[in-house]
């Protein structure tokens, strides 16, 4: 499902033992788009990652649908005892969480390498 | 919004689309750029057309459970409400009709991916109105007013 | 295009707005997002979008003669035109029907302000063609290959 | 005619001579704003300056209505022996500029300050 129509537009493993899964997701994720990005985001927890990170840089704009992903992904990475963070949302996308309150729930950094590094 | 202003920008703008979850987005754009005409600020707009957005999503999951051939219109207009110069937007569909008590707001520190939408309307707007329609469906009429 | 893409893109959407010059602006932003929905670099969107505006403005200076007030349509959908997929714009207007032999492409080498919207919809869309119509005002066919 | 809400945004005098009008329109320029916009062209010629610039770089988009406005500063311009160029157009904007062929009609220069130095 890494179809080039898709959100998702890369999936790179890194981290000192490669255990950190970074996604990077990009354009607009509304509808029309949430169930590619769900399937995506999902599709690396089988690899078992010490950590997800979701690099969001690159969405201009999300609504719940795409929030509703996020927190399906994180549910099922809480039973796993997965680590999920989300990187560099922009003003509009970081308003979204904010007004849904789940910006407490998600680890937010300012950057993909902060979310990797960071304890 | 001055005199002039609201003679050229006034009139209503009217949309309609089928429940085609990629159209919302071509409303979403139409809605954001009616709001710039107002003298919506960015972030005003953004949240007016994320409001439509979340409507439009309901109506295509919850009304018409899915099936993307169905009629959806949408108005835009600016008007007077209690006196102040406001943004009405009407979202009307023709599916099954909306339960009122499902629309209550939902407790959000219950982490869990539904029922967003209801909720971020009611942020974003000053007024979200829910009227189920006596034949079939259901009218929505939002309102934000256009200088907080 | 293909299947899937057809059955999620195609619907119509249908615009109705008044002949207010800013809300020209708001036509726009929606039939380019459209065309990007069917797969339009975003050249070819612009070249549909700046098609569309031109032929409001005519509506809008020509058929209604200012005035801001009055009626306008606008109908987009994805449609097969000589078994190949297409973009179809309609726009309808109830004004001043157009006369055919003005909208002959004018001498481009004389330099002067007017009569460039009809030579400049002629270069963008694949076909452009005015029906003046029985009762009141001009239907406007415009059509764009999707890929050329 | 300077208002904010016109796409013209600045009018500066520069040149050895203060003779070369610079005029910086910005957003987009349609029906809607193009009478506007041909008032704050018109303004500086009554100066008399030898050369008028006109700075594109943050116009976004224009249609025919604001190209007829630029046409008609340069009938009047030269008709005073007042020289116009055009300068930091976008893609965009260029090529309606190429679609009328009024690319060849007007001195079009990829900055301010080349337009205003060139001979
Ligand atoms: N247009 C509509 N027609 C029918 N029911 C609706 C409509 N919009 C919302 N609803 C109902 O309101 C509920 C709450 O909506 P919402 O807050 O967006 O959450 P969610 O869509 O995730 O359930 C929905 O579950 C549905 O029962
Ligand atoms: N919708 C319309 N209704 C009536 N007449 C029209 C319409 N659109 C265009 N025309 C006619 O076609 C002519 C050419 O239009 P155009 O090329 O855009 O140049 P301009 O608008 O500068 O005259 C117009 O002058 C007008 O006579």
């Amino acid at each position: 499902m890494l179809g080039k129509d898709g959100p998702v537009k890369k999936v790179q493993w890194v981290g000192a033992d490669n255990n950190v899964v970074v996604i990077t997701a990009a354009g607009e994720i509304d509808l029309h788009q949430s169930n590619a990005f769900q399937q995506s985001l999902m599709e690396p927890l089988e690899q078992n990652p010490s950590r997800v990170v979701v690099d969001l840089s690159e969405v201009s704009y999300m609504d719940s649908s795409g929030v509703a992903s996020l927190v399906k992904l994180l549910s099922r990475a809480m039973k796993q005892g997965i680590d999920v963070r989300l990187a560099g949302l922009n003003e509009r996308v970081r308003s979204i969480f904010e007004i849904t309150r789940l910006d407490t729930v998600f680890g937010i950094y300012p950057t993909v390498e902060e979310a990797v590094v960071s304890e | 919004m001055n005199e002039s202003t609201s003679k050229l920008t006034c009139a209503p703008v009217r949309m309609s689309v089928f429940s085609t979850p990629s159209h919302v987005a071509v409303v979403r754009v139409a809605v954001e750029r009616y709001c710039a005409l107002l003298g919506f600020s960015k972030r005003s707009a953004g949240e007016v057309a994320l409001s439509v957005d979340e409507a439009l999503t309901n109506v295509i999951k919850h009304a018409y459970h899915g099936k993307e051939d169905m009629p959806i219109e949408v108005v835009m207009e600016s008007t007077i409400v209690d006196q102040r110069d406001a943004l009405r937007i009407e979202i009307r569909d023709w599916g099954t009709a909306i339960e009122p008590d499902k629309i209550k707001s939902r407790d959000l520190n219950e982490i869990r991916p539904g029922g967003l939408g209801v909720h971020i309307m009611k942020q974003c707007m000053d007024s979200v109105d829910y009227i189920p329609l006596p034949q079939r469906g259901t009218k929505l009429v939002m309102i934000k007013y256009c200088n907080p």
